[in-house]
């Protein structure tokens, strides 16, 4: 079946502003738009640009914005949304060209809530012991693959590039639920500060847009609770 | 060039989120409606109160007007509503694993609260001109 | 099993302004249900019509409503309890309602000075607010 | 533009984030890689890394070199494999010690679980060896590798694909990278360089690899003279997401998973009767294939069902006798699977409408692993040739590299146990031997090989298109350098890619701009997947046995007389050299290999 591909493109080589532009590609109810994408930059116009790696909902490169939200391109099959497919660059990060953003404040944002383990007592010889409770505690956000579709669809994101974002949050929750961490009076800081949880205000954006299903606003929720009680639980 | 980051509002409009995204957006606009028609209120209710000022009984009297307060009665409802949606959901996080239900729970408490009351403003507001 | 760790996180205005907005709102619900229950059982409700009552129910003074044959029920409101229910009321609902317009232009704002001076500005125009209501509370 | 480090990684998958680590301890150092480092392939391994950590039940680390010999069909280095799985117990929990968040056993130990070719060599049953992170523990190590090499703060070049390796008088000294923002071609001077760069699943048409595994750090090496060992051995996991190719764990089957045919019959009983679907997995590759060409595929199509429903497990874990490791016996609920499986319940919904809890996955045989690559000695340093010459300064670790560890057919959980491994030895030595010589003099014009090869792309006469190549590409070898092989197929196929690779040469992209030219890109992997291709199938034609995964229906025996050793193939202008070299045998010597 002929599927119709509306996608943004921008060239900063050639175009002074982001245009549409149609393909029609031959299609199956169960490919992937990451597919159809394919066939368009192989067999009809080789300058389209995206990202993409894995295609299977792991790598999280291919994070865009398709029929107005933000998607995995890899994760979306055609019947999932329909033959007239508008695809268009994240929002809130500096498009470089057709549907590459740059992703650089995106990680910026991340290394600030100090995304990794820290616990600087002299770890035993075998492993930290930690039980099943404790670690179900903060199972759910590992399976962050920091794609940003989290935080490119929160307003409060496309409001001020430094808010910093569900993403971040995500991540910070992985490490202060960690019952082996020893660093969640320092990230707790930083999200305190004005650009932090406090700009959350349960939107659920991020949840609905999260290809991982993490449940990001819960996360959030529970991060602004550990902030007011002063205590991880 | 690399395309600048901002996002115009009505861009951010055109993004396709769900219901949470619409309730934030109607929760802003009822406050800040209801913040500008309060605060205008106060200072006409004043200036009236104070000077005898006409522009302050102006104001007062399109206040009073039964169309205007079907608008300040479903603007302070629903931010009642949703602010205590948000408020139980940010002290007890466990409660937004239910989001959806939540959503639909305050939807029909709205229903109800607006539904009836302005029926009856409406009819009398009528019946009466 | 489930282990709950004590942090020491530092105090910030931030946070004690999300604080303030939920309890505050949770708290004008609360004094709003308080009033017209009064109201009610003031006998308010056989004299007005609802738009005229929820009004009257919240500001209580003869001034208030200009066009509508309401009885001076100033009488029975004119205490002390009423009138500081009344400016505690304002004090919510200003505080409330001001740091919403905070929270919606910081969203937008990102420079430090701008964000100082609207706070500080924004501030102001509490107090004034705080001020009007008060001297109509008290001395009308 | 220049840059000039002491070590530089190239690749920031599992053995690169690794290697970054150990070597920026000693020397400075710089990660190169053409993906984000979080958007690498280490990210989807999903079943476990192997261990002997023996938290579930008894276990040794003795126990898992001789089961890892014994998956190579003993053409994996003893001493390497015995090298690793010592090593394995203590970086499992140093990446523990890392954060990782492994699952755990009531104790809080280390989680693990059952993995096919693990056994208790004393009584032959599957042992659990798997220590796992639900089933996404290759994300989790990426995951905690990058957020360590964060926290230490290591340079990354991201989006920097590097397309030549510089060589002056036999010394490496550095690399030649392209950024993909700007299209400008940088020269990275070093002491000493570790490629990293992953595997190549892309020479086949169905593929649990990545778009972007394309084998990159082969096809330099290859061009600039360095051989690549065992190329012939290409592992096919046997359950792949049917057409898709996408991976279903191996962790199904350890949960208790079964594949069944059209029959509804659990056939891998008559294959290997002690293991069954827990055998190794060239040989259940090779048992689907057989099953499949016998007509018993479902629907007469070419895939079978992977069970992984309780009531299915439950079934056939009572007539095994399968029992918990306290002795109750083995059960199975949804909730389980939905605890311990949820990727793969979630890729089976998305992708194939099919819901593992209720119904069975369709599968088929995926291309899946490299076994063979860069040779390498067990410290990571890069041999040039049969007498196993180093060549300074050039080190690679991970899927590109052949220790060799894994021979003829890899261990489930091996994959990811070799990138930390010998990622971490890799690193280690590129630092101490960055900070015991010099910087050797880079060649003049270092940039000149690489630009001549993207300005062919560009001005090439368009009679061709990369994408078309690929795909004839993958076909042909998916169609006869695949699971089964013949003498006429891959003589087919070495024709095909000889013709392809003269047909590459009329190849011009469409996009001639500069910045984010992913279109150059591609079709500069196409030329990699082309030498790899080529490679792969020449080294295949030429071993007239069947070994691990080389199998030859012509000469289905393993002929260990004439072919225990290790294939180096070289390539040149218009042909591919091979040579030979012995497999280092320890402790076991070759024995006849049944599940």
């Amino acid at each position: 079946m002929k599927v119709k591909l509306r996608i943004l493109r921008y060239d900063p080589e050639k175009d002074k502003r982001p245009h549409f532009e149609n393909y029609v590609v031959e299609g199956q109810p169960n490919d992937q738009v990451l597919d159809l994408l394919n066939q368009v930059k192989w067999y009809q116009d080789g300058t389209l640009a995206y990202r993409r790696s894995c295609a299977h909902g792991i790598c999280g490169s291919d994070a865009m914005r398709i029929n107005g939200v933000n998607r995995l391109a890899c994760k979306v099959l055609v019947k999932d949304v329909g033959r007239k497919i508008k695809i268009e660059p994240l929002l809130g990060m500096p498009v470089v060209k057709d549907l590459i953003v740059d992703m650089e404040p995106f990680f910026e944002h991340y290394r600030s809530v100090m995304p990794y383990f820290v616990n600087d007592d002299p770890p035993p010889q075998r492993e930290r012991l930690q039980s099943i409770v404790e670690r179900e505690r903060f199972d759910d956000t590992t399976k962050c693959i920091l794609c940003a579709a989290c935080t490119t669809s929160c307003p409060s994101f496309w409001a001020s590039g430094e808010y910093i974002g569900p993403a971040a949050f995500v991540q910070a929750h992985r490490f202060i639920f960690d019952s082996r961490d020893r660093a969640a009076a320092e990230r707790l800081v930083v999200l305190n500060e004005r650009m932090g949880v406090w700009r959350c205000h349960d939107i659920f954006n991020c949840t609905e847009a999260c290809p991982r299903e993490i449940e990001i606003t819960k996360a959030i929720g529970e991060l602004k609770m550990a902030v007011a009680k002063g205590r991880i639980d | 060039m690399a395309l600048s980051r901002r996002v115009s509002f009505l861009a951010g409009l055109r993004y396709r989120g769900k219901q949470g995204m619409l309730n934030f957006i109607l929760h802003r606009i009822t406050g800040l409606g209801i913040v500008a028609f309060v605060g205008i209120h106060v200072v006409a209710g004043f200036f009236g109160q104070q000077f005898g000022d006409d522009l302050s009984f102006a104001l007062n009297t399109i206040y009073e007007s039964w169309q205007f307060q079907l608008f300040v009665y479903f603007s302070v409802l629903y931010h009642a509503l949703n602010g205590t949606r948000l408020t139980l959901m940010d002290l007890f996080p466990k409660l937004m694993r239910f989001q959806r239900e939540l959503l639909w729970l305050q939807w029909a408490i709205f229903v109800v609260s607006f539904g009836f009351p302005s029926y009856f403003l409406i009819q009398t507001s009528l019946s009466s001109s | 099993m489930r282990t709950s760790r004590p942090i020491r996180s530092s105090g910030f205005i931030e946070y004690v302004l999300w604080l303030f907005t939920r309890f505050s709102g949770l708290l004008l619900l609360l004094f709003a249900a308080i009033s017209m229950g009064v109201a009610f059982s003031l006998g308010g409700r056989t004299l007005l019509d609802l738009p005229t009552m929820t009004r009257w129910v919240f500001f209580p003074n003869p001034n208030h409503v200009v066009n509508s044959d309401i009885p001076d029920v100033s009488v029975g409101w004119s205490n002390a309890f009423w009138q500081i229910f009344s400016v505690l009321m304002i004090f919510l609902a200003a505080g409330h309602g001001i740091n919403g317009v905070r929270m919606v232009l910081e969203d937008y704002i990102s420079r430090p000075l701008l964000v100082a001076m609207l706070r500080v500005l924004l501030f102001m125009l509490w107090l004034a607010c705080m001020i009007f209501a008060v001297y109509v509370i008290l001395y009308s | 533009m220049q840059h000039q480090y002491e070590v530089i990684i190239v690749g920031a998958g599992g053995a690169g984030l690794m290697a970054a680590l150990y070597a920026s301890r000693g020397a400075r150092t710089a990660v190169l890689s053409k993906l984000y480092p979080v958007r690498s392939h280490t990210g989807t391994a999903q079943g476990g890394v192997g261990a002997a950590l023996g938290s579930e039940e008894e276990d040794r680390p003795e126990w898992h070199t001789f089961d890892t010999v014994k998956g190579s069909d003993y053409l994996g280095d003893q001493d390497t494999i015995e090298f690793m799985c010592e090593q394995a117990v203590p970086v499992v929990y140093e990446l523990e010690h890392m954060g990782l968040p492994f699952n755990r056993t009531p104790e809080g130990r280390i989680a693990q679980r059952p993995f096919g070719g693990h056994t208790n060599n004393e009584t032959g049953k599957n042992v659990r060896r798997a220590c796992y992170a639900a089933d996404r523990t290759g994300h989790m190590i990426l995951q905690t590798l990058y957020q360590q090499c964060i926290k230490n703060n290591i340079t990354f070049f991201d989006e920097f694909q590097v397309l030549d390796l510089l060589i002056t008088d036999g010394v490496c000294c550095g690399v030649v990278a392209y950024e993909l923002a700007t299209g400008e071609l940088h020269t990275f001077h070093a002491k000493s360089v570790i490629i990293a760069i992953g595997g190549w699943g892309r020479v086949w048409e169905i593929t649990s690899n990545a778009h972007s595994y394309t084998g990159d750090g082969v096809g330099i090496t290859l061009r600039r003279g360095i051989p690549a060992e065992d190329m012939e051995f290409y592992q096919f996991h046997p359950t792949g997401i049917y057409k898709l190719g996408i991976l279903i764990t191996e962790g199904v089957r350890g949960e208790g998973g079964v594949l069944l045919n059209s029959e509804n019959a659990r056939f891998m009983e008559t294959y290997a009767p002690t293991a069954k679907d827990l055998a190794s997995r060239d040989v259940v590759s090779r048992a689907m294939y057989l099953e499949m060409r016998d007509g018993r595929g479902i629907d007469g199509k070419r895939y079978l069902n992977l069970d992984v429903r309780p009531d299915t497990v439950n079934k056939y874990a009572q007539k095994d006798g399968r029992t918990f490791p306290d002795g109750s016996p083995y059960r199975l609920s949804a909730a389980d699977v939905m605890a311990k499986l949820p990727d793969i319940i979630d890729f089976c919904r998305t992708y194939m409408d099919v819901d593992p809890v209720t119904q069975p996955m369709p599968v088929q045989p995926t291309a899946h692993y490299a076994m063979g690559g860069i040779p390498t000695d067990v410290h990571g340093r890069v041999l040039i040739d049969e007498k196993n010459t180093v060549m300074p300064g050039l080190y690679a670790a991970g899927e590109c590299a052949c220790v060799s560890v894994h021979g003829a057919n890899r261990l489930g959980t091996n994959s990811l146990l070799d990138l930390i491994v010998f990622g971490k030895e890799s690193g280690v030595r590129a630092a101490e031997f960055a900070n015991q010589n010099g910087f050797v003099a880079l060649p003049d014009d270092p940039v000149d090989f690489t630009r001549q090869q993207l300005d062919a792309l560009r001005n090439g006469s368009g009679k061709e298109k990369a994408a078309d190549l690929r795909q004839e590409m993958q076909k042909v070898m998916f169609d006869h350098v695949g699971v089964f092989r013949t003498q006429d197929g891959m003589r087919e196929a070495v024709d095909k890619v000889r013709e392809l690779k003269e047909r590459f040469q009329e190849v011009r992209v469409d996009d001639q701009g500069y910045l984010y030219n992913t279109d150059i890109l591609e079709a500069w992997e196409v030329g990699c997947l082309l030498d790899i291709a080529e490679v792969t199938a020449v080294s295949a034609l030429e071993r007239t046995e069947s070994r691990g995964a080389h199998a030859r229906e012509d000469y289905p025996k393993r002929d260990d007389k004439k072919w225990l050793k290790h294939t180096l193939a070289f390539l040149k202008k218009d042909e591919v050299e091979l040579r030979y070299k012995p497999v280092t045998i320890t402790k076991f010597q070759p024995k006849a290999r049944v599940y």
